[in-house]
Order: C-alpha cells, then structure tokens, then sequence
C-alpha cells in the first residue's frame, strides 16, 4: 500500500514538475497468469501468447507511454503457470501482489481461473484486469477492483443470437427451438440468458428441448438423436471447444441435418475447429462473429490482417491456436497502453478511471470497448454469423445485428 | 453327560464353508481352571471350533455357552470383555508395535477395570521382558507365539483357546511352557488345547477329545484314547507314537 | 428413442470394454492400479494423429501400429517400475501414487511436445476405411452413418464396437489358449503359488503390462471418432470411466469389463436421454452400489472383505 | 514430563507460534493460508491412513462438503461465519456417516469407492438443477463474510486442534488401538478393540477436519466453482505430503507439507513449465526410493520420531 | 556304481526381515534316492526348501544342483534345470486339471509336453477323466494328487515336496505315499519335508530338523537307534 501512495504523491508531482519524471520506475511490472496444462490451457495459451505478442512489440519500441513520467518505460511481465488449478492459481495471485509487487495484476483467461482473484485481488486493492472471465457473478456494484476487457459478460454475449431467432425466426419459420448445454459457469449462464430473452420475447418461439450437459460430455450421438425426435426447426449447443467439436464430429457422423445449429466455438476458434471438425463439417453453422473475423475499425493497435501475419510470425509452430482468444489476449495489452498513457497516476483506482474513461471511445481490432457501471464489458459483443465452406476456406457471414450484416442467413443451411 | 453349569458348553454346533460341514454337531463342555485337550487329524474341525467360540466365524447352528450366557454370534471383542481369549496357530501380534504395546493395548480393551494386570509380570512370566521395547516383526516364531499368549493373558480371560502353541519350540521350552501353562490353569483359567504334539498334550491335560470330520469321536484319557479303535482308525498318522 | 438408447449404449459400452480391458488385466496380474491409464491412452489417440498426419495411415491399420509399439514400449517400463513398487510395504495403495506420478510426467511432456490445442482425425477417414473394408468383403456401403437393426449409427462406433470385440476376443484367447495366457493366469491366480511352481513371474507380468497399456493405446486410437477430440489433458477423464468400468464388472477379471462396459454403457446413455445433465454422476452411483452389494464386482469370485 | 506435554510443547508450540507471526514476515498470506490447511489436510490423511491403513483416494469430498456447508449456511441462512463453520463441519460428519458402509471394502476397493464418492458429491452440488441452492456450476461468492485475516486464524486454530488431536492419538491408548486395528483387525478383536466402532471413529474424525478445514477454505477464498473445493488434486496432495513425511506420526504430515509444498510453491515460481513434469517426477521418486517418509530415514539410524 | 549327488546345500542360514529361521543347515540329496526332512510345525521345514528353490534368498551357505552353484538362480531358473516343488497349496483352484499341468510343464516343447501330460493321465486316471474340470472341484486327496502330476508334469529331476500329507485324512496319506513310491520305483529323485512320520516308509534317508538345526541325518534304521525321531517330533516323553 505504502508503494502506491507514494506513486500517487510521486505522480502528483510529476504533474506540476515535469522533472520529476526522472525518477520514474526503470519498468512497469505486469503480473498474470497462464494455464499450460490442464482444462483450460487451450483457452489460456492463446489469450497469454496474444498478450505476449503486445508485450513484446511494445518492449522492441522502448516500452510503453506513460502519462505519468511522459516517457515510455519497458514492461516487464511476471508470469506464473497455474496449470489450470485454481488452489495453485489463487496462491500465485497473491504472490504476483505481495512478492513480486505488481504494478498490474492480469488474471488467467477464462471464469475458472479467474473467480479466485476476484476476492484477492478486492483485499489487496489491486484492480484486476480480468481478459476473459466472463462469469456474471464477479460484477458487483461493491467491489471497484475488477474490470472486464476483452469479451462480453456472459448474461449479455447471446443477446444477437437470441434477438435473430424471436425477431427474424417466425419469418423465416423457426418456432420451435432445442438447446443443449454444457452445464458450466460460461455456457450455463448463457443459456440462462437465451432462454430469458426468449420467454421474454413474447415472438411465438418456444423451446422444445432444453437440456444441460456434464462439461465432460464427449459424445452427443444419443443427445443429437434425441434432439432430432423432438423436430426443432433451430438447435443451439452451448459448450467448450472440445464440446462444440464433439458435438459437430458426432452430427456428421450420425449423417444428422439441422435447418438452424448455433455452436459458440465455430466462431471464436474457426481455425482449430476446422482442424478437428473439416470445414464442410462448419458450413452453414451459425455462431458468434468473433473480433478475429470482423475486421472492425482498428483505431488503436494493429489491425486484424497485421495482427495475423505477426501471429503466424511468433507462434507458427500451431501448438497454440490463432483466433478470437489470441485477439482478446492481444487487446488486454491495447487497452492497457492506452490506460497506461492517459492515467494520472498509477493508483490503482486511478488505472481503473483511466479504463473507464476508454469505455465507448476506444476502437480496437476487438471492437468497440465499453463497460457497464461494474465494469462488466458490454460493447465488444459479438454479432451472429453464418460460417460458409469454400473448399477448405471458411469464410463469415455476418447476419445480425442487420447495422453490421454482411449477407443474409441461410435458412435452411446447405 | 455335561456337569453342573460348566464354563462353557458347547452343544450340536454346526459350521459350514459353502458345502462343506467343518463343524458337524460338535458338543463337549469345559470346567474352570480345567485343560481339555483338543485332538484329530488335519481338517478334522479343531481350528474352525476355535475360531466359532472366539466370535471370528458365526456358527450355523448349534450353541455356545459360556458361564450360563449364549454367546453364539457374538463379535469378537464382546466375547474378549466376558472373559474369552485365544492365540493363533501362525502368530498375529501387531507386527509394527512393540511388545509391550501388543501386550498394552489388549490390557486397556480388554482387560477388567478392576483388576489390572501387571504388564511387566506378565511378559516376566512367558520369557518376554527383554524383549519389551522390540517390535514384534523383529521376535521369531516362538517369541511371537508367545507373545500371542500374552496379549491374551493381559485381558484377564477365564477360558483361553491355544491353537498349536508348542509346535516349533525346542523341548526345553516346552517344558517352560506347559508348566506356565498347568499354573495358568491352577489360576483358575480354563485351557482348551490344540496340538499336534500328543506328548505334550499327555503332559499338560486332564481331559482330550478327539475330533473327526467335525465330530467328537472320543473323550476322556490320553492314554485311552491312543487305545480306542475309533481313535487309531481316523488318526492312522499317529500309530507309530508308541 | 428407447431402441436407440439401448443399442448405443450397447454399443458404446463395448468401446467402455476395450478402455477398461487393459487396466483390469493389469490390476489382475500385478495387482496395481495404473492411475496413468488414460495417459497412456491419450498416448495412442496421439500416435494414431500423427500416423495419419505424417503418413496418411488411417486409423484402422493405426490400431495394430499403436498395439506393437507400446506393447514395445511397456516391458522396459515393467522393469524401471513395477518390481520396485512391488517389493514396498503395501503396494496396492502406493501403486496408486506411483501411476499418479506417472500420469502427470506423461501429461506434463505431452504437453511440451503437442501443446494444449484439441486434435483429431476427419471423421471421414474412418468412413473410408470401412468403404475399403466393405468392398473387400464384397458389402454394399457408402460413406456415411451404418444402418443397424432400423437405426442408423456412425460408422466409427461399429468399428470401434469390432476391434473392441476383437480385442476382449483375443485377450480370452490369450489367457485362455496359450501357454503365456496360462501362466498369466496363474500368476493373477496366486503369485506365490506361480513362483513356486517356477514361473518367472516378472517376465509375465512385464507382457501383462506391455498388453495393457498397448490395449490403452488401441482405444486410444478410436478417441477423435468416440470421444470428439485429443488434448494431453484428457487422460484423467478417461481413467476414472476405465475404473468404474472395471469394478462394475469385476476388478482383476479381464473378461468381467466387458459386462462392466456395457452396463455402463447402456446405463450412461439411459441417463444421457433422460436426465442428461445428471448422466455423470450415475456411474458413481452404479460403482459404489455394486462394490458394496458385490464388493468383488458383478462377475467377482471371492469376496474381499476386511 | 509426560509424552503427549513434551510433544505438544516441543512440537505443537513452536509450529503455531511460527506460523501466527509468519504473516508479519511474509506478504503471500494466501501461501500460508494453504500451509495450514494442506498440513490440517495430511494430518487427517495421517489418521486415516496412518492409524488405520484405509487410503480414502476421495479425502475431498469431505473438504468440498465443508466448503458447501458453510456456504449454503451463509447464503441461506445468513449464518455468521462461526455458525456456518460448524454447520460445514456438519456436512462433512453426515457424509463420512453415509459412507461408513464402505468399510466393508479393503484395499483398492475402498480407495476406488471413496473416490466415486467424493465425485458423486461433486457432481450433485454442481448440477444446475440445483441452482436454486448450491448455485450449481456457476459457483458460490460469499463476500459478504469475506475477513481472510480472522479465517486464517481459525484455520490456524483447526492445525492446532488435529496435531493436538494426532498428538493424543499417538500417546493414548485409543491410537495405539487404531494401529492396531491396522495391523490386524482379528488380533485386534481379540485384544477387546470394537474394530468397527474404532474405523468409525477415526473416519468421522478425519471428515471432521477435512470438514472444518472446507469450511475454514470457503471462508477465506470466498469465491469459488465447485471443481475448485472437490478437485482431486487436495487429496493427493495430502496424500502425497503426508507419505513424503512419514504416516502414523505426528511430525511426518508437518515436515512432508512444509519440505514438498516449499518445493512446489519455489518450482511453480521459478519454473512453472516444468511444474508439473517436475511434481510427477518427485511422486514417483518419493514411491520408488522413499516409501516409507522421511521419518523412516531417521529410524533406520534408530532415532525415534514422534 | 556311485550315486552323483543331485543336491547339495552346505552351511544355509536364512530367515524373514530380521528373524533368522535356519541355522547352518547341511544337506545332500543323492540321484534316485528318496529323502524325508521331518521336523514339527516351525521347525524351518518349508524356510529350508524355499530357499533351496530360491524362493527365499539364503543369508549364507551354498546350494549345488547337477553339479552347478545355483545359489543366486532364481526359482524359474532352477526349475528349468529340473527342480520342481510342490508347495502346500499344490495347485492353481481356479484353473483346470489340464491348464494346471501344462503350468507344470512350461518348459517342455509342445510334443514333449504333450507326451508327458499322457503319461500322468494314465497313472492318475481320475485327472484323465476330468480334465477341464477346476482344481478347486477336487477333493483334497486329489487336489494333491493334481498337485503331484503338476509338478512332475516338466519332468523334474529332483522333486521337492512341503507336506504332501497336510490337511489330508489317513487313507489318503496312504494312497500319495503309494503313488510317490510308484515314481521313486521310476528312478525319481524325491526330498520330501513332512510331520507324518508314515513318510519314513519312503525314505532312503532321512534329515530331522529342530529349531533350524539339523538334528539327525542317516537311515532310518539308524534313526529309530538314536531317539531322533522322538527328540524331533514328540517334544516332551
């Protein structure tokens, strides 16, 4: 605490003596944590190596900007491997706080590996960037010290998916609606919420099926057939990648048809789909359009197709999938320099006004970052696409919001 | 045929291991402070018999009785507290502890709060003092036979059942031991012996009987018994004893 | 939807057969309990990736190259661990940390060397394969879901339902028909009694293991097509199915998994249609009622008791 | 002076009092939060296993109810977090009753069932048709009651109480009992030991820690998913640090946690890509070369652990 | 012609953990001679024969076999040279009468094999007849009949038994006793460790043990002159 407040008192100098800038920290301490083994290394490896790749450009160009020390200073990241254990992970937030001193506390990807820094980091006033933890229940109106960058609060991502089937569905002829999902934190609470905005709709679709699933679930040959027996005219299966390829594998293999099929992975990780499913094992599939296939106004940091080639560039061995986690990785460290090089101090309330005071503004390869009063993320939301195979290039369609629509749904899908 | 309330009778008791009848309406009694040898070629019941009265096999008919009580079916460290104890043909102290914590232990379950026994004695008596702070993995056999008798001395019992104690011992120790055994019985503690050893049954009994295939084929004597034709017909293998 | 369940489950609980098989012959022989099973089965879905991958060998075929080599690679494995493990003081209990161990250094160097990212095969190299098979034996069949008593199944599933079939067929063979598989057999009768009579009862073991975790590897060939994807971090998964699997049927039995597979099948994909999201905790329940109703298992000889 | 005033003033003292002022020390409370529970954790582990031989492979599920009871004792009844942690330990108490039967097993079997057990707990608390009350898989936030400087003390008072409680069993006759019993169940029965009513005892007092150690978790935690209080990784590092010490004494859990989960915690820092091959490794070494614990190092040269 | 010796063990010490059961134990089997080691329970009877297989590993002293140092062999290698042992048990319950043999015969070739199981059928005609039946379907006496033909089934030169007469009534103590003497007649070479003292009719020898002592060796004869026998077995009288 000490430490802080004297940043503070330094930095309140700074504002009136630019000379004191010579006294800034020889480099900005980031501490995070990654998951190299385990349940949620193939969401964590990505979002940690797209970070990375952001530390790193920026390390090669001096460091970043600091408003504080109107200079930009080298980044140094501290980072420990939780291997996807939370007991592990919860002791090395604490010692990325209390041992190392971190000027940034940067939790693992993910709701799992997140939850357990959310009290540690609240009792050590420590704000924690929070890249992917989505989970609904981190966001309360008491605690200051969270925010949410890079994806969508959970209650909110299926909002397109949901507004398309009661909006659009009755004309097309969707009515009746099967959903299966994996019965954990990410999806659990996403189904809540489609079927919330469902019954709220008031549109006539009405869900015939609606099942949860054990995470581990790997083979949906039965559920699918079950699924077929009730004859809905949309599906949506809610999982994990290693689900959603499941759940696809075992479709293709059943020789099943659906007119409508929403999978959240298809989307966010085409590329390691289309590697486990095949690409015609992906077309007409509808999904979330993913901040790596939108190419949305990049003001700030690289755009997509740069961010891809100086992906390729670092990681091409494919032991670590590109697609929409590596993106979210990438932009925690956008929104970061840009928080870094407004803040007026490196308080941490302050750090967490200067990230507020972005909300709305900032536009990134992520889209449009912007939070809610909690500092749940609400503006990078992901639109509702439709996947479609050329061969073996997969290419996005987007269909709703009509704002962004990129082309018109197929319905039935080929 | 049984006296006034013996210490413990034994009448039709049946035992049975799937299809076979290890016990076959076995009967015979016991008085206090009394040996009774138990003899009869391998398999003839004299094992199982003692494992039905030290509560370890439940028996499938028949009953047991001891001091008045029935006590058939009775687990094994309620039988211990009335005053039943045993040792077993292959030793079972625990193996880890020391021999005076094999002997303690019985002592502080088993044992009458009003009449402690005195631990030191007690492992006197059956040659085991040295050994106190030993663990009983490190005795050899005959020290852990003994030690067996120990730990079933220690609870105070009224009826001990010995199964195959002398075997292995040197014949100076058996000598040690039937003594030891003939004044734990003057004591007032009832013996009921099982052993191979007809010379050292002679010795210390009063009494034997004779068991066949789960049957009591004969009782009274040694010396009667080597001359009994039932006897010397089931127990062919010991015709040579002279 | 009932006739459905039913023969997936029956079917699905063969492949739960051939993912049981070789940990229940290596609990019947060694009596140990390899917590590093579904490593050494993450292992062979590996190998069967990189088969495919590098040499375009389809999975089929891929099934006798994984057997071979991690039969191979098990007896040295034996010697480096097991006769030390055995001459503890209670090595049933210590087999469980041992394998522990091993479970995460395989998860640990799979990690290093793959990655994290979920692989797998096309599905329709499995359709292939038996649109080659087909043809040889003179069938009529496109790629594509398989017809099966007026239900229609993924092609995979009856291939893994055959070699698993196949598999539990020349385990029986094995233990039963060969000279190896009597003194097998004597050595998961009684140890003792099999070093007495002269067996070298290491040597058997040692084949024992090579089989066991070579029939971890076959199954684990058929993983992409039954159980969606390969990730170094599966393995825990799958061992705790093998488990249940095992000690349903009977544990230390090999021919007692394929009763314990199917009923786990059968009674997995009931719950799967009816109350899917308690489908994962019924084979908890079966597993601990049949221990404490048959603490041997279904097919159990002598009841173990303290 | 007698055994169990020189254990506990040579042994108990020094242990608390260092770990009360090592906060003031060191910064990683958390660090030292999990301290203390692993060594409350191993010290249950020690009574189970050590005093009685039974390898419960499913500990957690003790330490998971004990999370729950005080949660839901929070959540629903607003219960002050004293209250909630004896209602946690409660849970714990009734499911280590419901689980008494298990004892009819032995071995492997009783390790297996424990382990279905604790993951059938599991699977029932993190269902979401039991939202409604456990909150399911989306996890329980209890910041209401969130006070980590006052948890940590009464976990430190939980530490004190087990090694108090490990201290007693080791100098009364009731451990040397339960020794006993491990021994041999029959000789014990003929020492006059009531073997059931003895497993029994031991057993609830082990769910009783891991039960308060749960609940004492959650308090201080505060937010967590189901799979984080019932991950099986807490049992077998208690397992683990409990062996690596030596069982059925009182120092062997305190040196195993204090040496291996220094160890961890220095490799998860200095070389977390090797954590887990590293971990493995040591597993493996500790079954292979030290099966006996530590404590067993110093007997060999005849010095007498405690 | 002189008899070679067949077995030899020179100054065997032995025991479990710390407890030493064997106390310089001297002995020698001869070919084609049959010699009984009597001795009561604990005596070290089955110590003294396992550690002469190998199955306990001797402290000290030698074991010789066919003129080879076998001390280090483990038991399957001395079973490949020709020893075989019939340990109390006897036989594998669970596994047929033909499964149980071909245990016993692992080291012949198939035909031999073959040949051999043929044999013992017809000289233990009721194993012939069931074959495929479990060992653990036997009665006693013929499980160790099974027993016997088990461990002859590789066709030993030495046959080394722990009480063949245990847990067996009289009338079947006579009938192994009949059928060892039939294979003694045959040129077996026989060390068979026994309490029943009727074995003493098959012995060319005898070894008496006490406290893992040799008490005894010589002939019968001698022994009956010198109390051996009632010093070893009878304890007191």
């Amino acid at each position: 605490m000490i430490r802080h407040t004297l940043l503070a008192a330094l930095s309140s100098l700074a504002l009136v003596t630019p000379a004191v800038a010579a006294e800034a920290p020889a480099e900005i301490k980031l501490g995070a944590l990654y998951a190299s083994s385990g349940r949620f290394a193939s969401i964590s490896m990505p979002v940690h190596d797209g970070m990375m790749l952001w530390l790193e450009q920026k390390n090669a160009e001096g460091g970043v900007f600091v408003k504080v020390f109107n200079r930009k200073i080298p980044l140094k990241l501290i980072a420990y491997d939780d291997q996807s254990n939370t007991g592990t992970a919860a002791t090395l937030y604490n010692q990325l706080i209390t041992q190392d001193k971190v000027d940034i506390l940067i939790a693992d990807s993910g709701s799992v590996l997140t939850s357990v820094a959310v009290p540690i980091a609240r009792d050590n006033k420590m704000l924690l960037i929070d890249q992917t933890g989505t989970g609904a229940t981190f966001f309360t109106p008491d605690n200051p010290y969270i925010v949410l960058l890079d994806d969508p609060v959970s209650t909110i991502w299926p909002k397109p998916l949901a507004d398309f089937l009661t909006q659009e569905g009755p004309k097309l002829g969707i009515k009746k609606v099967a959903m299966i999902y994996a019965t954990n934190d990410f999806t659990g609470t996403q189904a809540n919420a489609v079927r919330k905005f469902i019954k709220e709709s008031n549109s006539g679709v009405e869900l015939v099926y609606d099942q949860g699933v054990p995470t581990e679930t790997s083979n949906y040959t039965v559920l699918i057939n079950n699924i077929r027996a009730t004859q809905p005219d949309a599906v949506i299966e809610l999982g994990y990648a290693p689900n959603d390829i499941a759940f696809l594998r075992n479709l293709a293999d059943s020789g099943v048809k659906f007119n409508f099929l929403f999978c959240i992975y298809p989307g966010l990780e085409t590329d390691l789909l289309a590697k486990n499913v095949g690409a015609a094992g992906l077309n007409g599939v509808f999904t979330y359009v993913p901040s790596s296939e939108m190419s949305y106004e990049s003001e700030f940091g690289m755009n997509l197709p740069q961010f891809k080639a100086a992906w390729n560039k670092a990681y091409g061995h494919g032991k670590v999938e590109f697609g929409f986690n590596s993106v979210a990785g990438y932009t925690t460290g956008l929104v970061l320099e840009k928080a870094l090089a407004t803040a007026d101090s490196l308080d941490q309330l302050a750090l967490r006004k200067a990230i507020f005071d972005l909300s709305g503004k900032l536009k990134t390869i992520d889209g449009t970052f912007e939070l809610n009063a909690e500092g749940a993320q609400i503006g990078e939301i992901t639109p509702l696409g439709q996947l479609a195979a050329e061969g073996e290039q997969i290419k996005f369609v987007t269909v709703w919001p009509f704002a962004v629509a990129t082309g018109k749904p197929i319905y039935p899908a080929p | 045929m049984f006296p006034e309330s013996p210490l413990l009778a034994i009448d039709g008791l049946v035992k049975r291991f799937g299809g076979f009848r290890a016990l076959d309406g076995l009967s015979f009694y016991l008085r206090e402070g009394e040996i009774l040898g138990v003899v009869g070629p391998n398999g003839s019941g004299k094992t199982t018999c003692i494992n039905v009265i030290s509560g370890l096999h439940a028996p499938d008919g028949g009953s047991v009785t001891f001091a008045g009580r029935a006590i058939g079916g009775l687990k094994s460290h309620q039988l211990v507290r009335l005053g039943i104890n045993r040792t077993f043909q292959v030793p079972r102290p625990f193996m880890s502890l020391t021999v005076r914590e094999n002997v303690a232990v019985a002592e502080a379950y088993g044992g009458k709060p009003q009449e402690r026994v005195d631990i030191g004695a007690l492992l006197a008596s059956l040659e085991l003092a040295p050994l106190a702070g030993r663990r009983a993995e490190e005795l050899n056999s005959a020290q852990q036979k003994m030690l067996d008798l120990a730990r079933a001395l220690a609870t105070s019992p009224r009826l001990v059942l010995i199964d195959e104690l002398a075997a292995g011992l040197n014949p100076a120790e058996l000598e040690r031991v039937a003594a030891r055994l003939k004044e734990i019985a003057r004591s007032g503690v009832a013996l009921l012996v099982v052993e191979h050893l007809m010379g050292f049954i002679q010795e210390i009994t009063d009494r034997v009987i004779v068991l066949n295939a789960g049957k009591e084929i004969f009782e009274g004597v040694m010396d009667d018994a080597i001359r009994d034709k039932r006897v010397v017909e089931v127990f062919l293998g010991a015709e040579d004893e002279g | 939807m009932l006739i459905y369940t039913l023969l997936a489950g029956l079917l699905f609980g063969l492949y739960f057969s051939l993912m049981g098989l070789g940990l229940n012959l290596m609990f019947g022989v060694m009596r140990i309990v390899n917590l590093a099973h579904g490593d050494f089965l993450m292992l062979g879905a590996f190998l069967a990736f990189w088969l495919f991958n590098l040499f375009a060998l389809n999975p089929i075929p891929g099934v006798a190259v994984a057997f071979a080599l991690f039969l191979l690679a098990g007896l040295p494995l034996y010697y480096l661990l097991v006769p030390r493990l055995l001459a503890a003081r209670d090595p049933e209990m210590l087999s469980f940390i041992l394998f522990f161990g091993f479970s995460q250094v395989i998860e640990a160097v799979a990690t290093i060397a793959f990655g994290t990212s979920e692989r797998s095969i096309p599905g329709g190299s499995m359709a292939r394969a038996a649109a080659a098979v087909a043809s040889l034996l003179d069938l009529a069949y496109r790629p594509g879901p398989i017809a099966f008593l007026g239900q229609s199944f993924p092609v995979a599933w009856l291939a893994a339902g055959i070699v698993s079939a196949l598999a539990v067929l020349l385990i029986y063979v094995y233990l039963y028909r060969t000279r190896l598989g009597y003194l097998t057999r004597a050595v998961m009768a009684s140890r003792e009694e099999a070093i007495s009579t002269g067996i070298d009862v290491h040597r058997v073991s040692a084949i024992a293991f090579g089989i066991g975790i070579a029939l971890a590897a076959v199954a684990g060939v058929f993983v992409p097509f039954m159980l969606g994807s390969i990730t170094p971090a599966m393995g825990v998964d799958v061992t705790i199915t093998s488990f249940a699997v095992i000690v349903i049927g009977s544990l230390g039995n090999p021919l007692g998994t394929v009763l314990g597979g199917i009923l786990y099948g059968v009674s997995y994909m009931f719950m799967q249609s009816y109350y899917s999201s308690w489908a994962n905790l019924l084979p908890y329940l079966l597993l601990i009622a049949v221990l404490l109703v048959r603490p041997s298992g279904l097919l159990g000889r002598q009841v173990r008791r303290a | 002076m007698p055994r169990l005033l020189r254990h506990a003033l040579f042994i108990l003292v020094p242990l608390i009092a260092a770990l009360a002022i090592a906060p003031a020390v060191y910064g990683n409370h958390l660090l030292l939060f999990n301290l203390i529970v692993f060594m409350t954790l191993a010290q249950g582990i020690n009574i189970v296993y050590g005093f009685t031989g039974y390898l419960p492979f499913g500990y957690v599920g003790f330490f998971g109810a004990g999370a729950y009871g005080f949660s839901l004792a929070v959540m629903h009844l607003h219960a002050s977090p004293f209250a909630a942690l004896a209602l946690g330990a409660l849970a714990a108490l009734l499911l280590g009753l419901g689980l008494t039967p298990l004892f009819r097993l032995s071995g492997a079997y009783f390790a297996i069932a424990s382990l279905a057990a604790a993951l059938a707990v599991l699977q029932i608390v993190s269902n979401p048709a039991l939202e409604h009350i456990t909150n399911g898989p989306y996890g329980v936030s209890l910041s209401g009651v969130f006070d980590p400087s006052l948890a940590y003390a009464v976990a430190l008072a939980i530490l004190a109480g087990t090694v108090l409680l490990v201290i007693w069993l080791r100098n009364a006759r009731f451990g040397l009992a339960l020794q006993a019993i491990r021994e041999d169940a029959i000789s014990a029965g003929m020492a006059g030991i009531n073997v059931v009513r003895g497993r029994v005892i031991a057993w609830l007092l082990a769910a009783l820690i891991a039960g308060l150690t749960g609940g004492v978790y959650a308090w201080y935690i505060s937010v967590f998913y189901p799979e984080t209080v019932f991950s099986g990784e807490v049992t077998v590092f208690a397992i683990v640090f409990a062996l690596f010490g030596g069982t059925a004494t009182i120092l062997g859990p305190i040196l195993g946690v204090a040496i291996l989960y220094g160890i961890y915690n220095a490799i998860g820092i200095s070389t977390p890509q090797y954590f887990q091959l590293v971990y493995g490794l040591l597993i493996m070494g500790l079954v292979l070369f030290l099966p006996n614990g530590l404590v067993s190092l110093l007997r060999r040269r005849g010095v007498d652990v405690p | 012609m002189k008899a070679e010796t067949l077995l030899l063990a020179v100054g065997i010490e032995a025991g479990y953990g710390r407890v030493q059961v064997l106390w310089g134990i001297d002995l020698a089997v001869l070919e084609r001679e049959t010699v009984v080691l009597l001795g009561a329970n604990g005596a070290g009877k089955t110590t003294l024969l396992k550690t002469l297989l190998g199955l306990v590993p001797a402290w000290r002293g030698a074991v010789r076999f066919l003129g080879e140092e076998v001390t280090a062999w483990r038991t399957d290698h001395r079973v490949r040279r020709g020893m075989a042992y019939m340990s109390e048990t006897a036989v594998f319950p669970g596994m047929t009468i033909e499964e149980n043999l071909l245990i016993g015969g692992q080291f012949l070739s198939g035909s031999a094999l073959r040949r051999r199981t043929g044999e013992l059928y017809a000289i233990f005609p009721a194993l012939g007849e069931r074959k495929r039946a479990l060992a653990s379907s036997l009665s006693g006496g013929q499980r160790k009949m099974l027993g016997i033909a088990k461990a002859l089934a590789g066709d030993p030169r030495l046959l080394v038994m722990d009480e063949p007469s245990a847990g067996l009534s009289p009338l079947f103590v006579k009938e192994v006793i009949r059928v060892l003497e039939q294979f003694r007649s045959r040129g077996l070479t026989l060390l068979v460790a026994e309490q029943n003292v009727k074995f003493l009719e098959l012995a060319d020898r005898v070894y008496t043990l006490e406290g893992g002592r040799i008490g005894f060796a010589g002939t019968v004869a001698a022994m009956h002159e010198n109390d051996a026998l009632k010093r070893a077995y009878f304890g007191l009288k």
